[in-house]
């Protein structure tokens, strides 16, 4: 199982938990795990999060495969100027 | 609206256009005789971006109307090289990387020849304060005025 | 494909030196074509009408005056075009909100702010066009404004969306508030780090929007036909992202509209959306003509996207020794009429770059009634770090320890866990600090009123959608399509040297361009510092394709194995004499035989770039104060960066200067001034003050190459981090020449001189 | 919109008498082509006066210059013998814009805009210019501290323009210096000018000055309280800081995007006891 972790930011919508485990092997199932288990979150996670995965950033990247034992951080994306 | 019939000298060639008399020279370099190489900033005078020589001064091309280029002698950016050869400066802002986006650069060399052609060996504070009138806000000015005093530099043949 | 190369070193021939750009000498002939500089036959002019009040219901909009007047062929208001719905849609890749894109493109209940359009014409000339404006009936219900961040967030504040609920906060407010968004990053116990504190400083600082000053006013040019389909020329960062939105809010199919991007006049992100775009091309389904829409000045400073003002609270507990225990930020941000302020970014750069346990930073996206904000170069970074890097400053003097060792004591390296997730990677910030300390600069004797100030900076960089394609031409040349646009940084030279030092060619050998939205698939905006790593990356792909296809070629052409190829100086040779003894092929010789040995050959690559590797960066600037009159000059100025890898080292000078003295321009004199009606008082290059030539120093820079280990040159980006840091260092020297610490940018003469004195009297 | 080049100041007052105030007077034409781009001037006819000899010459007559109203400052900067005689007017037309707008822009036209910060207006006042103005009534000179009646407005009447500018004889050990105050160091409005024009007797006892401030109030300021602080004394540094303190106890200034009144009083001093040190330093040059 993944290590999901939250940044403070998505707590509203987690009830507070920032911190799960998730039997998930790549992003797009993550997010269809987390987007079930929080409906709220949903909306949030395609539009405004990347994920570091074992501290790499992913952004856009559905298909990106997840660890068993991998730790994945949800950040919110990065645009720029 | 009857249109003001003007016969003018641009790059050493005899033109004519018609044009409102509202119509600025800028406009009508632009617009009327499509040499776009004259650039619009701001249209009033501040960023120096329209820059052109009118009998040998240099002046803002949005801030004097087309009908009073009427007799005059013009110089533009699209008159600057000669032919394939490109002017020292020309070449020199490519050599120093003094241009990025290229927006304020026709103003930019008609203003620093305008400069040289009177000062021939300007100081750094001579080029910066001669260069006040035209804004550039990619380059931070550092790299043209590297290119300007290397210009100056090259055509006093030192 | 999420694509990711890793660093390899390998002696290099092309990257690292300093071509000419493809583009310099239409750039200085005025052959360069820019937004407004493309015309076509039957071509309309149109202009738009926008808003004198700050804040006002429409009660009705008459255009049939307008409509009478000889000459006018179209006028488009609220009315043509369709409403969308309040929620996040899908453009490219980014998240917009529709419902916001359509009213801030044209007005609809309300007019938010002074510049806000509320209707377009279309009309034969400039003049008639004018005129036609003038004759539009608006009527409206004035209402109260504000455009304060402080007070808007008060309850009882005038509402720009009386829908709006703040979201991020638990339970769901019962009232609608301008507080559009509320975030908090954080890690550790900030509480219990700021007990074992020593010394504890907490300021309060407050900033102006500043624009992004670029000198071509936005324009483009729309042509719609009959048959549904439109043509767009227009100065962006982005042609696709613009395609997106303009299909998007007039509902056509991606397909139907092809957008070219002109040479651009300058961006730094105030080029990332649409303005006139889908105002121009509505004009012409309307009018059956082509139609030219070009900002005049003023209104690109009432109409386009500034950055936020902001208000900062900043917090920070260090031991004696000089270990920061905790620190904490409020970081409260305009975002303008619409949600949608950088502060999320600015939340998450305010402290990284030190190596924190306890960190809480709360952010708050808060409308106003001033044009909603665009990007500006590190969008956000620049407000935060303001606040953070000067009291980090007045922290150090506190504890009697110089400001580059007291940020090295705390500096952040990698596997320095960040408070807003992953852990750093390989990074560059000591480096930079480092070769700060050891800059003659830095030990330069200051004279009187002379002081001198450091600050630090640091951006993520980032990588998204790209895609290009590279064609081996019959004669051994190659056409390099980039779908990134080149907003003038250089990366057309960058690209092209990529893929030469590749191929093993010269530079010359590689025409890259930036094609048009129908030659190639999605590309994300040129945005983030991303164009160099990303398209960069798209590029090396695409050559290391055409170098397999080559091999596989030649392979057949001399009748030997596939390993028996090598790819080496820009020819196919054997690998060693041993495995194969063969006629090497050079590139001109492969080409001529391509289409008769299986058709020409190309390389392509569309790919989601992933592994941005974030930059630091330290400056150094010493400033001279007049005490009589307030005014500050820069004596001197030092940039110090980790870039990477530099491909052109004189394009990433140019960022780096460039970007200091925007940041020297925000520091000292922009700022937007607004009269007590909510009106902007200072739409012009006269009163609107960004840097001229002769207030500046030469900008030394000092680039430090700390490769990214998931780009094959270890490219990271360099366009952002530059304007990071100028307004903290210049208020740390400001200081350190007066011992007055300004609070409020700009550091303006009037400022100054107050703040000069305040102090005095606060000592009599 | 129509626009004539008149040959001679007669056809000039002609066509503008023909145009019942509907005319405006083209000189560089750097303020009025932004007024009409703006629409806050709307004229039916345009006179460009830069075709009449006399407006565009600068001439000297018994050591006194009579300055066209139609010379570029780009001109009147490179006039070797005027800069060296009256250094202070050519101050204040280098901080007429950029050198582009210098190409064009005019001193008289400067004076005719009425602008409270006009660049050219204090050292002329300072100087103790007359404004030669020709009209349907004749010919009239006015001091130029009496010219500009407020932001904006003069006392031309209907159909008459300026045509020259008159500085008196200079007499020895005389200097003159203008400042202003700007947030850049260039291509900006005056928050705050001051001009000092002086002269020194033989025993470098200053004989007589004026001083004129800029954008202190409504109109340039001639400040006789500031000058009396200089007559009769060696200008030292005391009586410096007493020009100092004259000059900002003589502002009337507002509170306005380019600064505040708090800040205009106090540099308005600064600059005052600036440009006195210069023009200081530039009499003894006659020495």
């Amino acid at each position: 199982m993944a290590r999901i972790v939250l940044s403070g930011t998505l707590a509203p919508y987690t009830d507070g938990v920032l911190e799960l485990q998730l039997d998930v092997a790549n992003v797009r199932q993550l997010f269809q795990a987390l987007g079930e288990r929080y409906p709220e979150l949903r909306d949030h996670l395609e539009a405004g999060i990347a994920v570091a995965i074992d501290n790499e950033i992913y952004q856009d990247a559905l298909l990106q495969p997840i660890g068993r034992d991998s730790e994945v951080i949800l950040i919110s994306k990065i645009a720029g100027g | 609206m009857s249109r003001n019939h003007v016969s003018t000298t641009v790059n050493g060639d005899q033109v004519e256009f018609l044009c409102e008399t509202e119509q600025t020279l800028l406009e009508a370099l632009r617009d009327e005789l499509r040499l776009t190489g004259t650039k619009e900033g701001c249209g009033t005078g501040d960023c120096g971006a329209c820059s052109v020589m009118v009998d040998g001064r240099l002046v803002c091309s949005c801030l004097m109307l087309a009908v009073e280029a009427k007799g005059k002698s013009i110089e533009t950016i699209e008159g600057m090289a000669e032919g394939e050869a490109l002017h020292p400066l020309q070449r020199k802002f490519i050599e120093h990387a003094a241009l990025q986006c290229g927006i304020c650069t026709p103003g930019i060399l008609i203003a620093a020849r305008a400069l040289l052609d009177r000062n021939p060996d300007p100081s750094e504070a001579e080029v910066r304060l001669w260069l006040a009138g035209n804004l550039c806000r990619c380059t931070g000015y550092h790299k043209i005025v590297d290119a300007v005093l290397d210009a100056a530099r090259e055509m006093r043949g030192g | 494909m999420a694509a990711m190369l890793k660093y390899e070193k390998k002696d290099l021939k092309i990257v690292g030196t300093r071509p000419p750009r493809p583009d310099g000498v239409d750039k200085v002939t005025g052959r360069a074509r820019f937004g407004a500089d493309y015309n076509l036959p039957g071509q309309l002019i149109g202009k738009v009408l926008r808003s004198p009040h700050a804040h006002a219901r429409i009660k009705s909009i008459d255009a049939s005056a307008a409509l009478t007047l000889a000459g006018v062929k179209a006028v488009v208001t609220r009315d043509d075009f369709a409403e969308m719905p309040d929620e996040m849609a899908a453009v490219g890749e980014l998240m917009i909100n529709f419902r916001d894109v359509t009213r801030n493109m044209m007005a609809r209940e309300k007019v938010l702010y002074d510049g806000h359009p509320l209707a377009a014409v279309a009309a034969v000339s400039e003049s008639v066009a004018r005129a036609a404006l003038a004759l539009i009936e608006v009527e409206y219900e004035i209402l109260p404004h504000v455009i304060d961040v402080v007070e808007a967030m008060r309850p009882g504040a005038p509402l720009l969306n009386e829908n709006q609920y703040t979201a991020g906060v638990k339970p769901k407010p019962d009232h609608p508030s301008n507080v559009a968004k509320r975030l908090e990053f954080g890690c550790g116990d900030v509480a219990a780090g700021f007990k074992q504190a020593d010394v504890i400083i907490a300021r309060e600082f407050n900033t102006k929007p500043v624009h992004q000053g670029y000198i071509e006013p936005q324009a483009c040019l729309a042509s719609y036909s009959a048959d549904g389909q439109a043509e767009l020329w227009t100065s962006t960062q982005g042609h696709f992202v613009f395609r997106a939105q303009c299909a998007k809010v007039l509902q056509m199919d991606v397909s139907k509209i092809r957008v070219t991007p002109t040479e651009i006049g300058g961006g730094f992100g105030g080029k990332n959306n649409i303005y006139n775009e889908a105002l121009a091309i509505a004009l012409s389904r309307k009018s059956n003509h082509p139609v030219k829409m070009v900002m005049t000045r003023e209104e690109v400073f009432r109409g386009t996207g500034p950055t936020p003002g902001a208000n900062v609270k900043v917090k920070i507990g260090c031991t004696k020794d000089g270990k920061i225990t905790a620190a904490e930020a409020e970081l409260n941000f305009q975002a303008g009429a619409f949600p949608g302020s950088p502060v999320n970014q600015a939340s998450m750069c305010a402290f990284t770059r030190y190596d924190l346990a306890n960190v809480r930073v709360v952010g708050n996206d808060v409308v106003v009634n001033r044009p909603k904000v665009a990007a500006y170069r590190a969008p956000g970074a620049p407000i935060a770090v303001f606040g953070v890097e000067s009291v980090i400053d007045e922290m150090a003097k506190k504890l009697g320890i110089d400001p580059i060792e007291f940020r090295l004591k705390n500096a952040a390296k990698e596997g320095t866990q960040t408070y807003y997730g992953p852990k750093l990677g390989s990074i560059g910030y000591i480096q930079t600090l480092e070769a700060a300390r050891a800059h003659p600069h830095y030990s330069a004797p200051l004279g009187p009123n002379q002081g001198r100030g450091v600050a630090t900076g640091f951006w993520f960089n980032i990588g998204n959608e790209t895609t290009c394609s590279l064609n081996l031409q019959e004669d051994g040349t190659l056409t390099l399509n980039l779908g990134t646009v080149d907003v003038a940084g250089g990366s057309r030279a960058a690209m092209a040297m990529m893929v030469a030092e590749e191929l093993g060619i010269e530079f010359e050998r590689v025409r890259p361009f930036v094609g048009d939205t129908s030659t190639l698939g999605f590309n994300f905006l040129t945005a983030g510092s991303r164009s160099t790593f990303a398209s960069g990356m798209a590029c090396v792909i695409a050559a290391r394709q055409v170098i397999e296809i080559l091999r596989q070629r030649v392979a057949k052409i001399r009748e030997v194995p596939l390993e028996a190829v090598a790819w080496k100086d820009g020819r196919a040779q054997p690998v060693d004499a041993s495995v194969a003894q063969f006629a090497p092929m050079s590139l001109p010789e492969i080409a001529r035989m391509a289409g008769k040995t299986g058709g020409t050959v190309a390389g392509h690559a569309e790919i989601n770039a992933q592994g941005a590797g974030p930059g630091f960066g330290t400056h150094i600037v010493d400033v001279e104060v007049d005490r009589q009159t307030g005014s500050v000059k820069i004596l001197r100025y030092t940039v110090v960066q980790d870039v990477g890898k530099a491909i052109h080292p004189a394009y990433v000078e140019g960022q780096l200067q460039g970007g200091a003295v925007q940041g020297i321009g925000w520091a000292l004199n922009e700022e937007y001034v607004y009269g007590d009606d909510g009106v902007l008082q200072n739409p012009g290059f006269l009163d609107y003050r960004i840097p001229v030539a002769s207030d500046l120093p030469r900008i030394d820079t000092v680039i430090v190459e700390v490769p990214n280990p998931n780009h094959p040159y270890g490219v990271r980006g360099c366009g952002e981090v530059p304007i990071i840091s100028p307004m903290a260092a210049i208020a740390n020297a400001i200081e350190n020449a007066i011992g007055v610490r300004l609070l409020q940018q700009p550091f303006s003469p009037p400022r100054v001189l107050k703040a000069i004195t305040d102090a005095a009297a606060a000592t009599r | 919109m129509r626009y004539e080049a008149p040959k001679t100041l007669e056809q000039a007052l002609a066509l503008l008498a023909g145009a019942n105030g509907k005319a405006r007077v083209l000189a560089g034409g750097t303020d009025l082509l932004i007024q009409m781009r703006s629409g806050r001037a709307d004229p039916e006819l345009v006179v460009d006066i830069k075709a009449i000899a006399e407006m565009r010459s600068i001439a000297v007559d018994a050591g006194s210059y009579r300055v066209g109203a139609a010379l570029s400052c780009m001109e009147l900067i490179e006039n070797d013998a005027f800069a060296s005689t009256w250094p202070g007017i050519v101050d204040g037309a280098k901080y007429i814009g950029s050198i582009q707008v210098k190409g064009r822009a005019t001193l008289g036209g400067n004076l005719c805009n009425a602008s409270p910060a006009a660049d050219g207006v204090p050292a002329l006042i300072a100087a103790g210019a007359l404004a030669c103005i020709a009209g349907p009534q004749g010919r009239r000179e006015v001091p130029v501290e009496e010219f500009v009646t407020g932001p904006g407005k003069t006392l031309l009447a209907p159909g008459e323009l300026v045509v020259s500018l008159l500085l008196p004889r200079r007499a020895p050990h005389s200097g003159d210096a203008y400042l202003r105050f700007t947030p850049r160091t260039e291509m900006d409005i005056a928050v705050v000018g001051a001009a000092v024009n002086l002269t020194l007797d033989d025993r470098g006892i200053c004989s007589h000055a004026r001083v004129s401030l800029g954008a202190v109030a409504a109109r340039a300021l001639l400040v006789p309280e500031a000058a009396a602080a200089l007559i009769g004394t060696k200008v030292d540094a005391a009586v410096l800081a007493r020009l100092s303190a004259a000059a900002s106890a003589a502002c009337r200034p507002i509170d306005d995007k380019r600064g505040t009144k708090e800040f205009r009083i106090k540099v308005a001093g600064v600059m005052a006891e600036r440009s006195g040190k210069i023009a200081l330093e530039r009499a003894g040059r006659y020495d």
